[in-house]
Parts: C-alpha cells; structure tokens; sequence
C-alpha cells in the first residue's frame, strides 16, 4: 500500500497576472492541490509561507509593481514530495549570492525585509534560485510532505 | 481586517488573519499615518486574530521600529505562535521587540 | 469609485492532470481567485458547483477517466463579471443538444445523473458549448459577481 | 468521512462534507455493498455535514434509488438546504425521494 502511494503523481500548473491580490490564491491554491496527502498543519503552513515569498518577489521585484506581467506557478507531486517552481519574466537579479543573504533587501522603502529567501530555505527542503538579468527568475523548492504517514500507516 | 487603537502614547495594532505583502501596504500607511500624525511613541503588534505571515510581516515591524526608535519609543508584540517566533528570532527581531506572552 | 472596481481586470490559467482529486483543488482555486470581489457565499457556492460539472465532465467523459490527460481551466475577472472557460483534448462532444438535455448521460453505469449541463446553466448566467469529436471540448461559463456591492457602495 | 450504518431493513448514509465525483465513486460502492450483502430495503441520506454537491450527488441517490425501488424500496433524505432542494427538484428527484424536515 505505502508504496503505491509513493509512486502517485500529480501535476498542476498556474499563471495569473502579477497583481498583489494573487499572491492569497496562489497560496490558497497550492495547499488544495496537496489536501489529499494529508498533510500536517505545519507543513501545510511552511509551504504556504514559501509560495508566498516566491510569489510576492515575482511581483515586486521581478515586475516591479508595474502590473503588466505573469508569474508562473508549477507543481509536481510524487509521491509524497512536492515540487515547487515558481517563475517570471521580469528583470532578474544581478547577484543572487547577496540576494539570498538573510536581511538583503533592495526595497526597504517598500517595507521589506529581506527574509523572502531565509523562509524560503528554511521553510522547505531544498530550494535554487536561477535567474538572469532582463530575462526573469526561477524559484524551485522541494518539501517532503505528511511525513507522519509512516507512522499513521502502522494500523 | 486590521484594526488601530491609540491608548495614551501607544499605537495598537491587531493584525489581520494573512499578513502578507498584499495587506502590509495598507497596514504600514495607516500605521505611519498615527505614528506622524497622533505622536504616538511605542507600537504594540498584536498576532491574535493572525492565521498567516510571512516576511511582509517582518518588514512591516522593521519598518515601524525604524520609525518611533530614534525617538526612544518601543515594539511589542503579543499572541504570537511558535512559527512567528521562529520568523522573529531568524530576522534578529527578538532583539528590537518586546515580546509578550 | 464604483467606476473604477467594475473595469479591475484579472486573469489565471490552471492545467492539471485529469484525476478525480483535482475535482476538488479545481473549485477552490476558481473559488480563491474571486474571493477579494466579496462575493456571496451563494454566488461562490454556485460557481463551485459549475466548475465542478465542467472539470469533472473533462476527466470522466472527455479521457473517459484515462488519467492521462490535462485539464484547462481560465478564469478572467472583468470587474465583476467571472468568465469561465473549461477545456479538455478529450473524445468530444457528438451530439451537443443531446448532451445538454437534463437527464441524458452516457455513463448512467458510473451513476452520472446527466445533470451537469443543466446545473452549470442553471448556476451560472450563461452558458457556451463547443466541441468536436475527438479533438476536445471547451465549456465557457459567465456570471456577474457580487451584486450586493451596489448597495453595499451606498455608505 | 461519509458513514453508513444499518438499523433494521434501513441503511442510513451521512454524506461527506463535499458531495462530488471523486466522493461518489468510494460512496456508491459502499452503499451498494450494503444494500446486497445486508438485505436492507430502504436507503436514507443525511446531508446534515453536507457542504457542498454537485450532480455527482443526484447520480448516488437515482442510482441506489433504482437498486431498491424494484424490491419495493423507499429513499429518503435529511437535512437538505434550499439549494440541494433545487437541485433536487430540477432532476426529478422530489417525485421519487422523501423528502424529510
Ligand atoms: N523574482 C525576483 N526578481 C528580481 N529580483 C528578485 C526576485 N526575488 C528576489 N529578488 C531580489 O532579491 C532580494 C532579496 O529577496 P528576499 O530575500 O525575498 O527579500 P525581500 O523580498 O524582502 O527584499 C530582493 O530585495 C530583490 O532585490
Ligand atoms: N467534456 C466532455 N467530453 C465528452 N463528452 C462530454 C463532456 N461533457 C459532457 N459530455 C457528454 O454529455 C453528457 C451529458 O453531460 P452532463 O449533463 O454533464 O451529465 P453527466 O456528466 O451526468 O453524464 C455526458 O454523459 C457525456 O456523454
């Protein structure tokens, strides 16, 4: 049984317009694509966390506010791990190295941060950032997911 | 919704269910607006009706702090749960706020 | 400011592997995407139910429940008015006015009541069929969001 | 979770929270399953933690409406809303269901 529920797939993929209202339903739409997994609140919870980062900085930063791009969203399940990508075709960063640095932000007159990259990471099990000046950025992160199955599939 | 409250010198702020960039630019304009407007001094965040944040939130008490610090004014927050207290400690917040149980 | 509100625009595109969990992670998507137009509960509820006959319809009868298929799914917000559109690459519809008749199914053996079609018309302001035999269907669907908000934008 | 359970010749069904294709499936099976290994002769659905249907929940019941009627069977249904009773009505379903407060 448990290894058939590890082989099961499923794909999804969304595009929306790079408008701020987005970023609630691209979250809201990544934690129904992975309901049926049962997963726990917490995983639930990190992953919306990090879909919302990549989302967010896609918008800001990668379109710079200016409402006229798309941001991708794709998501792969197999088996128990998700697979997140996150992606647009907005002006790209220069330096990820420092991008990715805790507190390295480009737009503390917007408020923020600096920590998009630090949940991203920490929230997740893996993430890479792959990004090209003028060209756009691409966010991939990985969680394993309902990793109390183990335990709950004793019975 | 986010709801202000102005008692004596203090600036209370009961945050929404999602704090997310979508919602902090309206959070942090209005706050500004008490801040500069009713000299309040001290800001109080507070998490209990919050079911979601992520760095926005962050960016917004950064924000506010650089504002009523220099004038020797103070941050709190308060109802926060653990994942907001893992955020606060890896921003280095637990430092500059004052968390209340 | 009325004004302004009803010519907002906003767009998403969701494909997804025609499997019958998608059923579910398909409405709250659509449900998601049109929430910050304040939307009644019974507007949501009937759109929910209208996704839910065009998606499932795509994976039962379009792949025939192949599971090797994608589904599409647009969404366009024009102000308050939610444009639909479902689309498989499945068999087709042959004969279409039969098909939307209440009560026919061809698939009365996987207990379909063959209302589908009459609940999307019903549930929805307008209703559009196209399809063809063994290129695919697409279903386009509209209904006007919120129409309490005009008397909501008295105070 | 939908439940079953048997008391006397009627099989009672609480329907899940979502009433649609990929719910039916799993339901139809096990409620068929009652109805030939268990002789009832009567089927009531409870729509009581019901929120959501759509046409996949008029396939269950016309379905196992069919599987008993021949035998003399009744169905009957609880805790309906106005709109599953529309939904009800638009298929017919109101001539063939007993419909209960
Ligand atoms: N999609 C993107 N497109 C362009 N630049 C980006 C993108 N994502 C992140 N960046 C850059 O990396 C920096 C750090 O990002 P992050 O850690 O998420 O913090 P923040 O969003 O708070 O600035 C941003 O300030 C921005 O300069
Ligand atoms: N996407 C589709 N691809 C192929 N055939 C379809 C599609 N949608 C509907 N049909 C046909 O139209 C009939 C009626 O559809 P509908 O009213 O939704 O009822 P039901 O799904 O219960 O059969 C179906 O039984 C099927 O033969």
């Amino acid at each position: 049984m448990m290894t058939q529920m590890n082989e099961q797939k499923n794909e999804m993929e969304i595009s929306f317009d790079a408008v701020s209202q987005n970023e609630s339903f691209a979250r809201v739409a990544v934690a129904a694509f992975v309901t049926h997994l049962n997963p726990t609140m917490e995983e639930i919870d990190d992953v919306r966390t990090a879909v919302s980062e990549a989302v967010t900085n896609a918008i800001i930063h990668g379109y710079e506010k200016r409402d006229c791009g798309k941001v991708y969203l794709h998501c792969r399940l197999k088996g128990d791990v998700l697979q997140i990508e996150v992606m647009d075709k907005g002006k790209g960063i220069e330096n990820i190295e420092r991008a990715m640095e805790p507190l390295f932000t480009t737009r503390p007159d917007l408020d923020r941060s600096g920590m998009g990259f630090a949940f991203m990471e920490a929230f997740m099990d893996d993430l890479e950032v792959e990004s090209e000046v003028g060209k756009g950025t691409t966010i991939r992160m990985t969680k394993k997911l309902g990793s109390s199955a183990w335990v709950d599939s004793e019975d | 919704m986010e709801e202000f409250q102005v008692i004596n010198n203090y600036l209370m702020i009961k945050l929404p269910e999602e704090v997310d960039h979508h919602q902090a630019t309206t959070i942090c304009k209005k706050a500004d607006h008490y801040i500069l407007q009713q000299n309040v001094s001290n800001v109080v965040f507070d998490f209990e009706d919050t079911k979601f944040m992520d760095s926005s939130g962050i960016g917004i008490i950064m924000g506010r702090y650089r504002k009523i610090s220099c004038f020797g004014g103070k941050v709190y927050a308060i109802h926060m749960d653990k994942k907001m207290e893992r955020m606060f400690d890896m921003a280095g917040l637990n430092k500059i706020v004052e968390v209340l149980e």
